[in-house]
């Protein structure tokens, strides 16, 4: 799993220089959650729903609201628990309360949003396997308050749906030209409004709509953020001219 | 009935998979986790104090539990790209806030103006210089690891930090520093 | 080692009786409503393939199972009957096209009582998309063009696409796809039309809640 | 003989055996055929040139020890005479390649792609080439194997080949041989020397090689000669007729087939193990010039003391070989074959393949030198910009021991050490097939040698850590030793105080400067005080320096430091004279005491010049 | 005076990227011009096109990586990609097919991954997949040889096509498929030999009555037979030149008419046989200049031997079984796949070290 990925240097960086207050641990998992640490663009999890429904902005919102709600639920749910449940089985009740998330969100996108339901099909029961919920379990929630695992449950799952969302947007421009095709089946009939048609294909480059295209789409994703990573480290390398005091090994 | 059925199967699943998961907690458990020393045998060993740290092992140690990799000047990039491979996670450059990576040096104590005042003796981690009070002393080049921490204490500042001298055998084939202006106008035509 | 082992497969346990009664209970709960879910999203295809005025039952429950090779699967396929005032109107029959270019092509075939098509719906499919799937009614017209037609018989050579000289548009890029589903409606017209009366008469026998997939 | 275990069962190695006897020659993968270019050299004799009037002897010019030089400055040594003694471990001594004066021991850039200096023996001739005393042996067949090895490395000789690995050495090691193989291949282009040193000494050659079959004991002996000899072949030919056991076999003129591991593959089919030599597969080779060395030194009792050296490449007026002597200098040579310099010329030591251009020509033929190359401008094509390498194989297609050159290439880039060592970079010969056939022009041979050396160091690092470590917890344990000791003794000292103070307070000084008396431990107390006081005095002081050097500039700094320095000396003597402790050896006078702190004001001073000049 | 310090060796064969390159490009003249011959001027306008898009690209690309470029661009190796690309599309395809065909190999295939040498995938191949699957209707519309058509569309009428997907008479490239479809002569698009078998075969069809079709007379289809004859002269003329070994497109041709062969033998009404296999479709100019390509494909010649034979293998399995009618490209990916671990396996014993035994 990814202990040793998440929480990296940010985490550290963030508590060193501040007191521990509430606001700055909340202000430090929405960055990891939405960037630094974020658990599509940088712990790579969840790959599998990820670049299977990112078709249309449509079902990557669905299936990214689903992910954040087991997500909230299962870290709440983790973190309340988290006392009573000897290391040995942490695994196993995890995974329990997982799984029952999400069949509990399967039922009920299934009696809300049937024809979402229809079009994310195999995906909504693989949230299970999405290492992104049991990653977070493992590594935050079963450590912290229940209020701030609900906090980094939510943060983590927008993170990942804005990633979703946004190879959605980028699929389903390039391959038909549309936005929120088919937003009525997540939102309602009212949402057909929702439709923008930016330009009219002849023919849709199925490139994009394939899953090829989650897959190439993807490395630009990680790649434009890499990219500004290292345009803001180059910017800050200037001002960060600190000295380490160096220990002595003997006595002098 | 079947959602009875159902709440039954899982609970005693759920409580045979428990007991086999205490057994196995119990049965397989494992005592110590080796990886310092791992650690600890990549580190160039010259106890040079750059890193933070009293010593090449205490910061093993801290390597093991998450300290960054890139705080040994000695070792360089090649020993951080090997702990980077050893502990799976990404190589980074060197943090050159605890030193810069240098060419290899031996401390050489100019003896004419060794006091005898042994305080490079105390400072020395390997014990390479030799010496008694009021004695001059001598660094044995083969035993320094070339951390430099005799040069401070010395009061009359008599220590150097030489280039290590290396003969044809231990030349690494770096062609462009050949000196090549050297006795050029020997060959007359 | 016992009372650790205890302790493990009590939590366990515990908390495995708590999901399942969680889950339980939600899904007595949302039964309904799938089930509703499930039956609307057929009855809007059928509604749209068979107007309001032809019928006044319930075609989501007057459906009997049948079993033909006429279909083109070895499965019972359901077929849907409408009627007004009691007097049969049109069926809807789920039918397959085994030959698809990749795979079965799952259609929903409408006529009237006198052997017209009211409709064609592609229900499901894995065609190349961009190419074949321009059967579904979303992405084209094409579909439609099977409304109002009848055959004439196995041998019908109207019933073929354009290029082998029948009445059939078919796609650019591709002719397999249009081809195994003109060939799929022909036989299942054939076929309703032959047993109508039989299927009419058939007992509503569905009881699953309607199968799409 | 454990590996040709491994290579052959019982029966292929008799069949084997046959086939090597038949004459029939086997295949090694790889290898390539560049331009030969003999022509240039080997139209004309060897030629003899006087000696030169300065030699350069460097100790060592064979793999292994350096010996201890024999010599001083300004001695004067006669021809043979040997200048230093064998170091340890089958160490070989130089000799003094004509008679003359020694001007100078010091170090000199060597014969090195490096040119990094040496120790080298400088030797003025006197022009008289006067022999020392020879000991030719009439009848070597009268002395043992051993005898004549010792007389071999006193003579000096080391494989003549190129690699100049010792011969006697060579020789020395045991076991059951099938064949002595005498290399004369020399695949390498432009190279002549064994080509011109078969065609005019084929005589020598074989009473040579009929010493060294004396040596080892092996019956049969195979000489080995690339087909682009005609001459040569036909010399050695002649020579051999008549001659039982003696077999010349004629290879295919194909580049790195004089390789020692590639001709034993050709020769006899068989593998050399990594990490073996010859002798585990049953064989022995000597280069043909070392045959001809080890003649003069046996039959005319002459030590290694020239050697034939091809001087070739066009922009040389007269090209060809020359019977050269040990130290020569490189410029001597190259002049009198006509050199015509031109700006950021190459000058090669060695064959174009495996040679290595020289920084400067101030460098001496050492033994294992057998060409210098000095082409013209445009005669070989040098490498140009290093483009990508498109794997293409062409690489591993001439790769003679089967490597994976860009397998190496990317790896050794990646400084990937496990992997260099997993695709066996420690056999490349560094013959350069693969660079001189690859299409982006990757220096690969020079990527390898980086690589080499890259790993020969981290090995040693690798070492040193593990000393360091070793010494460090020594230390440690050494230091935890001493506290617990000196915490015993100061309960011990409180005690005897305490004791003392109940008996008489007067004596509890002298106790005190008794527990000082250890050296290792604590410093004694009162020059601790002292020294502590002189510098304190010196701190003083310099920090008025650097006040008066901010003030000034820096080099006043320095100039002031004088007087002050004088003061506090006779201060500090003060201060030693005040405290009579221990070390009485350490007190010569108020000399040393006036060094001592002139030393310290010294570096004061420097340190305040340092920091006025910042 | 100072002199010149290198690295040994000091003399080079001097066989460089670029000579190697110019060495490929010259022997495929011989198939372009067959195939000019038989399938009009769209392939020129192609070849024209592609090599265009190749150099704006790979100069893009070199400039945002701040290379020099202009050593780069005269590896010549863009050129290759980009001729081997536009070879092999449909020579009516839309003018942006192919440029956004060339575009993607260059700086994706090619340049994201490191540029030359650096690349996975074969780049033309990667382009050709990438166009087959985005652009299916442009890529299955090809030309009637010209024994059919009887004579070639105009160069006029071509580039009309091309830019508009119309002729000047208003017809585009399907209707005059339609239209051909119906006739079968007086029309200038039409399937593919392989596709033409693929789809009476999905029919019910016999391979025989398929092969009834005026497309087949001679060997293997009109027009493509001679096309892959010349690509074979070219091939041939690779080898001769020694630019590339005789492994590569030994091993594929000899694994693609084994599997052949052994198919006719086992279902010889719907198996096409060797003679289509090898002398249809991209067959030829697949072994001697796709799967020849050195940076993607396997290193050692046993190494080369399997990769190539798995390419044999993966086409004979995707025309018979698989989604496509030709499959050159899809094979030559998916043994690029496999390069790393052939590699590992097939790696030559070094000198001196036991022969590794095979477990």
């Amino acid at each position: 799993m990814s202990e040793s990925i998440a929480d990296t240097d940010v985490a550290d960086e963030a508590s060193a220089e501040t007191t521990n207050g509430r606001f700055d641990e909340v202000r430090t998992l929405t960055q990891n959650g939405l960037w630094s640490n974020n658990p599509a663009l940088v712990q790579l999890l969840g790959l599998c729903p990820l670049l299977a429904v990112s078709g249309t902005v449509t079902n990557a919102l669905g299936l990214g609201i689903a992910t954040m709600l087991v997500l909230i639920g299962s870290n709440v749910t983790v973190s309340l628990v988290r006392n009573f449940v000897p290391s040995e089985i942490r695994i196993p009740v995890f995974v329990m309360v997982i799984a029952t998330f999400v069949t509990l969100i399967e039922l009920f996108m299934n009696a809300f949003t049937y024809g979402l339901f229809m079009a994310l099909g195999i995906f909504i029961p693989l949230i299970v396997t999405n290492c992104a919920i049991i990653g977070r379990a493992e590594a935050y929630a079963s450590k912290n308050n229940w209020q701030l695992s609900a906090i980094d449950g939510f943060m983590m799952g927008l993170g990942f749906t804005l990633v979703l969302v946004l190879l959605g947007a980028m699929r389903e421009i390039i391959g038909q030209g549309t936005l929120f095709d088919g937003a009525e089946l997540l939102l309602g009939d009212w949402a057909t409004v929702l439709r923008i048609e930016l330009f009219a294909v002849d023919y849709p480059l199925l490139l994009a709509v394939l899953p090829p295209g989650a897959f190439i789409g993807m490395g630009f994703i990680i790649a434009g953020k890499n990219w500004i990573d290292h345009k803001r480290e180059q910017r800050n390398q200037t001002d960060s001219v600190k000295k380490v005091e160096r220990a002595r090994v003997t006595s002098a | 009935m079947s959602m009875v059925a159902g709440i039954i199967a899982l609970a005693v699943l759920a409580l045979a998979f428990g007991l086999l998961l205490g057994f196995a907690a119990v049965r397989f458990r494992v005592e110590k986790d080796p990886i310092v020393e791992q650690i600890d045998s990549l580190l160039p060993q010259t106890q040079c104090g750059q890193c933070g740290y009293p010593g090449c092992r205490p910061y093993a140690e801290a390597i093991a539990n998450g300290d960054d990799i890139n705080k040994c000047p000695p070792g360089g990039q090649s020993t951080i790209e090997q702990l980077a491979d050893l502990m799976g996670r990404e190589a980074k450059p060197l943090d050159d806030a605890h030193g810069v990576e240098d060419v290899k040096k031996v401390a050489y104590i100019r003896e004419d103006e060794c006091i005898g005042c042994t305080k490079c003796i105390q400072a020395c981690p390997v014990d390479a210089i030799l010496g008694a009070t009021k004695q001059m002393h001598t660094v044995i080049a083969d035993e320094c690891t070339g951390c430099d921490l005799c040069v401070e204490p010395c009061p009359v500042d008599c220590i150097d930090m030489i280039e290590l001298q290396q003969g044809p055998e231990r030349w690494k084939w770096d062609l462009e520093q050949i000196p090549v202006t050297q006795l050029a106008t020997e060959v007359k035509s | 080692m016992m009372t650790q082992m205890r302790r493990n497969g009590l939590i366990l346990a515990a908390f495995a009786l708590v999901s399942t009664i969680l889950v339980m209970t939600t899904q007595w709960l949302t039964e309904d409503r799938i089930a509703e879910q499930q039956r609307s999203e057929l009855m809007t295809t059928l509604n749209s393939l068979i107007p309001p005025a032809l019928h006044d039952n319930d075609l989501y429950a007057d459906c009997t199972l049948v079993t033909a090779d006429e279909l083109g699967l070895s499965e019972p396929q359901p077929v849907y009957r409408s009627r007004r005032e009691g007097q049969p109107t049109a069926l809807a029959l789920r039918t397959t096209a085994p030959d698809g270019y990749s795979g079965n092509i799952h259609l929903l075939v409408a006529l009237n009582d006198n052997g017209t098509l009211l409709g064609v719906r592609a229900l499901s499919h894995r065609e190349t998309p961009g190419l074949g799937d321009k059967i579904e009614v979303r992405r084209s017209d094409w579909i439609h063009s099977f409304q109002g037609q009848q055959v004439r018989g196995a041998d019908d050579p109207r019933w073929d696409v354009q290029r082998n000289g029948g009445m059939f548009d078919a796609f650019a890029g591709a002719t397999i796809t249009p081809r195994a589903v003109v060939n799929a409606v022909q036989r299942t017209l054939l076929y309703a039309t032959e047993h109508q009366q039989q299927l009419f008469n058939a007992s509503a026998n569905c009881s699953q809640s309607g199968d799409m997939q | 003989m454990s590996s040709l275990v491994h290579q052959f069962s019982h029966e292929d190695l008799l069949r084997n055996r046959d086939d090597i006897a038949a004459g029939k020659l086997w295949q090694f993968p790889g290898g390539i055929h560049p331009p030969q270019r003999k022509e240039l050299a080997n139209k004309t004799a060897i030629r003899r040139l006087p000696p030169p009037s300065r030699l350069l002897i460097p100790f060592k010019q064979h793999i292994g020890q350096p010996g201890t030089v024999l010599v001083q400055e300004g001695d004067h040594v006669l021809k043979g005479q040997p200048l230093t003694a064998p170091g340890p471990n089958s160490g070989l001594p130089v000799h003094a390649p004509t008679s003359g004066r020694i001007k100078r021991i010091g170090e000199h850039p060597s014969a090195h792609p490096s040119a990094l200096p040496v120790a080298t023996i400088e030797l003025l001739s006197d022009g008289e080439d006067e022999w020392a005393e020879k000991h030719p042996i009439a009848d070597y067949t009268a002395l043992s194997s051993s005898e004549l090895i010792a007389l071999i490395a006193e003579a000096g000789i080391a494989g003549l080949g190129g690699a100049a690995f010792p011969t006697a050495q060579k020789l020395a090691a045991d076991g059951q041989l099938d064949y002595l193989i005498i290399n004369g291949v020399e695949c390498e282009p432009y190279i002549v020397s064994d080509d011109r040193l078969m065609r005019e000494h084929a005589a020598g050659i074989v009473r040579g090689i009929r010493i060294l079959q004396h040596i080892s004991g092996v019956k049969n002996v195979l000489i080995a000669i690339e087909d682009n000899k005609p001459e040569a072949i036909r010399a050695m030919q002649d020579a051999c007729s008549g001659t039982e056991n003696l077999a010349v076999r004629i290879v295919p003129t194909r580049y790195p087939s004089g390789g020692e591991r590639q001709l034993i593959q050709l020769l006899t089919g068989r593998e050399v193990p990594a990490n073996g030599l010859p002798k585990d597969v049953g064989l022995l080779m000597q280069n043909v010039g070392t045959a001809y060395a080890v003649y003069r030194a046996i039959i005319l009792g002459e030590p290694l003391l020239e050697r034939v050296i091809t001087l070739t490449g066009e922009a040389l007026q007269q090209p060809g070989t020359v019977w050269a002597m040990l130290g020569t200098p490189v410029d001597t040579l190259l002049k009198q074959a006509g050199y015509v310099p031109y700006p950021n010329a190459r000058v090669i030591m060695g064959g174009p393949m495996m040679g290595f251009t020289l920084p400067t020509l101030d460098v001496p033929i050492v033994k294992g030198s057998n060409c210098i190359l000095a082409p013209a401008k445009r005669e070989l094509p040098a490498s140009t910009t290093e483009m990508a390498c498109i794997r293409c194989g062409a690489c591993a297609d001439v790769c003679p021991a089967s490597l994976l050159p860009q397998q190496l290439y990317w790896l050794a880039r990646d400084h990937d050490h496990d992997g260099l060592r997993e695709h066996h970079l420690a056999d490349c010969i560094e013959c350069g097939a693969c660079a001189y056939v690859c299409p982006s022009e990757i220096p690969l041979v020079h990527y390898y040698r980086q690589a080499k050396a890259d790993m020969r160091e981290q090995y040693i690092e690798k070492q040193k850590a593990e000393i360091a470590k070793e010494r460090f917890e020594a230390r440690k344990a050494r230091l935890e030793r001493e506290k617990q000791e000196r915490l015993e003794r100061h309960e011990r000292a409180a005690e005897a105080r305490k004791r003392a103070l109940a008996e008489r307070e007067a004596k509890a000084a002298e106790t005190a400067s008794a527990s000082g008396s250890d050296t290792t431990g604590e410093p004694n107390k009162p020059a601790n005080d002292r020294v502590a006081a002189a510098i304190a005095r010196a701190k003083a002081k310099k920090a008025e320096q650097q006040k008066a050097a901010q003030a000034t500039e820096n080099p006043e700094g320095q100039a002031d430091a004088k007087p002050e320095a004088q003061t506090e000396s006779s201060n500090s003597a003060e201060a030693l004279k005040a405290s009579p402790d221990e070390a009485p050896e350490n007190d010569p006078g108020n000399d040393k005491k006036a060094r001592i702190a002139a030393a310290v004001a010294r570096a004061k001073a420097k340190k305040a010049a340092q920091q006025g000049s910042d | 005076m100072s002199f010149y310090i290198a690295s040994s060796p000091h003399t080079r064969q001097r066989r460089t990227t670029a000579r190697l390159m110019q060495l490929v490009i010259v022997a495929l003249i011989p198939g372009i011009l067959a195939q000019w011959y038989f399938f009009g001027w769209g392939v020129i306008l192609q070849l024209l096109l592609a090599v265009t898009t190749a150099y704006a690209t790979e100069s893009l690309c070199l400039h945002a990586r701040e290379r020099s470029s202009l050593s780069a661009l005269r590896d010549n190796t863009a050129l290759v990609t980009a001729m081997l690309l536009a070879v092999s599309i449909p020579p009516l395809a839309p003018w942006w097919v192919i440029v956004i065909g060339v575009a993607f190999s260059i700086i994706v295939v090619k340049h994201l991954y490191g540029g030359v040498g650096q690349n996975l995938f074969n780049p033309a191949m990667a382009g050709y997949v990438v166009l087959l699957i985005s652009f299916p209707l442009q890529m299955s519309s090809w030309v009637a040889p010209v024994e059919l058509t009887g004579q070639h569309l105009s160069l006029f009428e071509s580039i009309h096509l091309m830019l508009f997907q119309y002729t000047s008479e208003g017809y585009s490239v399907e209707q005059m498929r339609m239209v051909a479809s119906g006739t079968g002569l007086d029309a200038v698009a039409m399937a593919t030999p392989l596709d033409h078998i693929r789809t009476d075969l999905s029919q019910g069809l016999t391979l025989s009555e398929s092969l009834q079709a005026p497309l087949f007379s001679g060997l293997a289809g009109l027009g493509w037979q001679w096309v892959n004859l010349a690509y074979l002269l070219g091939g041939l003329f690779l080898l001769q030149q020694r630019v590339i070994q005789w492994h590569i497109p030994a091993a594929l041709l000899a694994s693609l008419a084994l599997l052949a062969a052994l198919g006719t033998l086992l279902a010889p009404d719907q198996l096409p046989g060797m003679d289509i296999h090898l002398f249809s479709g991209g067959t030829m100019l697949a072994a001697f200049f796709i799967a020849t390509d050195p940076v993607s494909a396997a290193t050692s010649n046993r190494g080369r031997l399997v990769y190539a034979a798995l390419i044999g293998l993966i086409i004979y399995l995707i025309r018979s079984f698989g989604g496509y009618p030709d499959a050159i490209a899809f094979a030559v990916l998916l043994a690029n796949m496999c390069v790393p671990i052939i590699d590992k396996y097939t790696r030559p014993t070094t000198y001196g070290h036991p022969r590794r035994k095979l477990q």
